[in-house]
């Protein structure tokens, strides 16, 4: 995939990116950009259609300034905003968003809503690492609860957000939740979500080894120890996190939804230019 | 036989391809390098079926298997 | 600009009386129809229905530097409580057009000269009280009528009401206009 | 698999005519700032409802579809500039009409957009603060619009006084920000946003209308580009566009670089943005002027308050034979200082009134210092002055 990223910018290279040894991150970006990669290949997407828009935090970073795509690092929780300006300007983006936990439920999270609702023609890429990553470490709204995190010593006394049930309630018509450790799942996932015409939302699970003072490599058996796939009937889901896709349906997107207003707005005579 | 590529300027040693591989070919290196970081090296790559899947779960873009 | 060229309508009422469409239609009738300038303002509270509401115009020759009445030359008074706010600020031998079925009390009676037009009764005869506005826009237009057509005034009224009441408005502003018309004080000197 | 190509919302077909037929109109301010939009070429608008600009919004609402442009009522005010940010480098230009407490919350936007060089175009109804204030007219903002956003930042305000020109400052908003590739902010208070005049709309082909220069017509390739580099002015290329455009919201070096930090490379981002707007842009033309010749004292004015202020030179000259000037700053920011200064030598008293405890004359003092005697601010807060309150100040003090 390194035909996609900017190894070498005009002024030097700008890789390795900034996030730490073994980040989630990385994964989700690696596997985002198979599913870009196919879908150019099989699909009638040109490359300049994708956008990537992304805010502030280290999953914003991602895709910062390291890609040979269009992106935006715009600002904290607003990423949804100003993909939804680029949507309007030019219905023929398809829009990647990617966030974190922080950025998109807790500053975020008038976007996010309302980005469902609308139904906006975006992929949401959330990856959820329960905490605040970039700032060393803070409570999150997905942080759950009686978890020790900088800012609430003693253990966090709320309740955390289910993201996918959020994003469903909203309106979202594809809602999904893997792990990085579900890669191929996920390319799947992105292909499918980026080619539904309105609000794809795929949370991933993701580690943040630094934080959470663990390995790599052991975060990522921790994640699939602690997910069971929706429909596995063979163990018992006990305490586990549901995986899968929860929810694929199709619902007027927001742009066509729209074309028919400028149809109605030309039949009518506003009474203003006789 | 399948070859190891490692980008060493992008490589920063969290070896999640060391223990994500289905065939155990690969394998920690016993030195550190100048940042600091345990880059992965080849432990039996006649076992490498070229899956794709330490390229795919890399964080980094660092690692490539060809011939 | 020579200042005696200014006239200045001050209109006020509570919200739903129809204040804030007198001026806009007033000031659209001085500004595209008439051939003069005019700057129309308008200030209510925040309720739709209800609060203290006023609209003003200036209608001038010349060019309109401050846009708000000084010194109204005609107040129309559709409530007691917008009687009592604004009329000190009707110039003395200013006209007070008011509707004597909502405002009973007026001070310095000799100060003005006042004309009583039902509004409220003759729209009521109309069909709806919703009309009063129309019925003072034609009292308003009895007092002006040396200054503008009456062609003008039904030209703003078509633009700025609903096409469905635009027959019976147009009758409403010709019941305000005629009512009592001997009374009418007679022009600014 | 979706073949479909959408059809694309802007610049596609000709719209011409559905915007305002030339000649004379009766409008609302708020009306005509929008129909001042859409002769501008903008066809994305995004807001949220708030008094006294709501009937912009309304009227927006009512008229972008109708030129095959997209309205929007986003979420909130943050989301509303946001929307503005992504409309415009995916190619179109845009708009948003709101108060100052929407404004408020804009301004980390506003300084998003000016360090990434976005052309958008924020017109702030002032009503008087601090907290929600009340809906009345107010000049509270003018500093908010300098200063308001964090980091150094400069930015182009421009300050309308009435309906006609609600419709031409907004065209000249819009101009500006797509030739310095910047935001522009048009400070309007609510008199003259809920004022109802006449607005002449001269005939189309009259009307001058500039767009961003695109790295496509100056032969600039993807793989030479820089987003922020060529120029003073950078061309700009839209998302979509295989130019791979990224866009960065910090300080960056020409071709958004932002890795190699340091405050040498900081510092030289900020001040070629700030020569960019104080130097270059700063150029004539932003100050209307009378009764210069003979005055010995001076009235320094903006916005709606200039109209006022106009009543009362031109009394206090008439009846009094007071020997005082007017000078209306038409852009607030920029400050122009240079101009000021240009040509005033030397009065005597120099009165700023303005809706606010006297904001602009602080930038006033600065400039004037050394050529006049004493500058005098004439505050009101939530009201429009009258004539009577000026001239009862202006006398007091003569």
């Amino acid at each position: 995939m390194l035909k996609y990223l900017k190894a070498e910018g005009l002024m030097g290279s700008r890789l390795p990116t900034i996030l730490c040894p073994g980040c989630g991150g990385g994964q989700v970006l690696n596997y985002t950009l198979q599913a870009v990669d196919r879908l150019i290949a099989k699909d009638d997407i040109r490359k300049e259609d994708f956008l990537f828009i992304s805010g502030v935090g280290c999953s914003s970073r991602i895709t910062s300034h390291y890609l040979n795509f269009d992106s935006a690092w715009t600002i904290h929780g607003r990423a949804l905003a100003v993909a939804t300006g680029a949507l309007l300007a030019n219905p023929a983006f398809r829009v990647i968003v990617f966030t974190g936990d922080g950025d998109l439920a807790a500053i975020g999270g008038n976007h996010f809503i309302h980005a469902c609702r609308r139904n906006i023609n975006v992929t949401i890429l959330c990856m959820n690492n329960g905490l605040y990553g970039m700032t060393g470490g803070q409570l999150a709204p997905t942080t759950e609860k009686g978890v020790v995190t900088t800012t609430t010593p003693y253990g966090n006394p709320e309740k955390s957000f289910d993201l996918c049930k959020l994003s469903e309630t909203a309106g979202a018509p594809y809602v999904a939740r893997w792990t990085t450790a579900h890669p191929r799942q996920i390319v799947r996932s992105v292909m499918k979500g980026i080619r539904k015409k309105g609000t794809a939302f795929i949370e991933v699970l993701s580690q943040c080894p630094v934080h959470k003072k663990m390995s790599p490599v052991a975060m990522l058996k921790m994640l699939k120890e602690n997910t069971i796939p929706i429909g596995n009937q063979s163990q018992s889901g006990e305490g586990k996190i549901p995986v899968g896709e929860f929810l694929d349906i199709e619902m007027p997107e927001w742009n066509d939804s729209y074309e028919n207003i400028v149809k109605a707005a030309r039949k009518e005579d506003c009474g203003l230019h006789e | 036989m399948n070859r190891l590529w490692i980008d060493e300027r992008y490589c920063k040693g969290c070896l999640i391809c060391v223990d994500i591989c289905p065939e155990k070919a690969l394998k920690a290196s016993e030195g550190i390098n100048a940042k600091g970081f345990i880059l992965p090296a080849e432990a039996d790559m006649t076992r490498c079926k070229a899956c794709g899947l330490c390229e795919l779960m890399c964080p980094d873009f660092a690692i490539a298997i060809g011939e | 600009m020579k200042k005696n060229d200014r006239l200045e309508i001050r209109i006020a009422g509570f919200g739903g009386q129809g204040v804030v469409t007198i001026g806009r239609i007033l000031g659209e009738a001085f500004s595209l129809y008439a051939g003069k300038n005019s700057v129309n303002t308008q200030s209510y509270g925040p309720e739709s229905r209800g609060g203290a509401c006023k609209s003003e115009v200036v209608v001038s020759d010349g060019e309109i530097h401050y846009p708000n009445v000084r010194k109204a030359d005609i107040l129309v008074a559709l409530s007691q409580v917008a009687l009592d706010t604004y009329l000190s600020g009707l110039k003395e031998g200013g006209i007070l057009l008011l509707d004597p079925g909502s405002v009973k009390d007026v001070k310095n009676q000799g100060k003005y000269r006042v004309y009583s037009v039902p509004c409220m009764e003759l729209a009521y005869e109309l069909g709806g009280v919703r009309y009063q506005n129309s019925v003072a826009l034609g009292a308003l237009y009895g007092l002006i009528s040396h200054m503008i057509e009456e062609s003008s005034l039904l030209k703003a009224i078509s633009d700025n009401v609903p096409r469905n009441t635009l027959e019976i408005n147009k009758e409403a502003f010709k019941r305000g206009m005629s009512y009592d018309k001997e009374k009418i004080p007679k022009g600014r000197e | 698999m979706i073949k479909k190509k959408y059809p694309k919302a802007v610049n596609k077909v000709s719209w011409a005519s559905c915007l305002l037929k030339p000649g004379r109109h009766y409008l609302q301010g708020n009306e005509a700032c929008i129909e001042g939009a859409l002769v501008a070429g903008c066809r994305v608008y995004a807001g949220y409802p708030i008094t006294p600009a709501t009937e912009a919004m309304e009227a927006a609402s009512r008229r972008f579809p109708e030129v095959g442009g997209r309205f929007i009522q986003m979420e909130d005010e943050i989301g509303s500039a946001c929307v503005l940010i992504g409309a415009s480098w995916g190619g179109a230009k845009a708009l948003t009409v709101t108060s100052s407490p929407g404004f408020s919350l804009m301004q980390e936007a506003i300084s998003i957009a000016i360090i990434s060089e976005t052309p958008m175009v924020i017109i702030d109804i002032q009503r008087p603060g601090p907290g929600q204030g009340y809906i009345t007219a107010s000049q509270e903002d003018v500093m908010q619009a300098r200063w308001g956003h964090h980091g150094e930042g400069p930015i182009i305000a421009l300050a309308p006084s009435s309906v006609q020109e609600m419709f031409e400052v907004t065209i000249e908003a819009f101009n500006l920000s797509e030739r310095w590739r910047t935001p522009v902010l048009v400070m309007a208070e609510e008199t003259v946003a809920h004022m109802r005049e006449s607005v002449v709309i001269p005939p189309l082909e009259a009307i001058e209308i500039i767009n961003r220069k695109k790295p496509q017509d100056l032969g600039i390739s993807p793989e030479a580009y820089c987003p922020w580099g060529h120029a003073v002015v950078a061309p700009m290329a839209n998302w979509g566009e295989g130019y791979n455009v990224n866009f960065v919201g910090l300080v960056h070096l020409e071709d958004g670089n932002v890795t190699r930090y340091s405050p040498e490379m900081n510092r030289h981002c900020i001040e070629r943005l700030q020569k960019k707007i104080e130097v270059d842009a700063n150029s004539t033309g932003c100050l209307e002027t009378k009764f210069l010749e003979d005055c010995s004292h001076l009235m320094v004015c903006y916005g709606v308050v200039s109209r006022t202020a106009m009543e009362a030179v031109a009394e206090a000259r008439e009846s009094r034979g007071l020997k005082i000037g007017y000078i209306r700053l038409r852009r607030l920011w920029p400050f122009p200082e240079k101009q000021l200064r240009d040509i005033v030598c030397d009065v005597d008293t120099v009165f700023v009134p303005e809706m606010n405890l006297g904001m602009m004359k602080h930038p006033i003092t600065e400039a004037l210092r050394d050529r006049c005697r004493r500058i005098v601010s004439i505050p009101s807060i939530g009201v429009l002055h009258s004539p009577d309150y000026i001239l009862s100040e202006v006398y007091k003090d003569i």
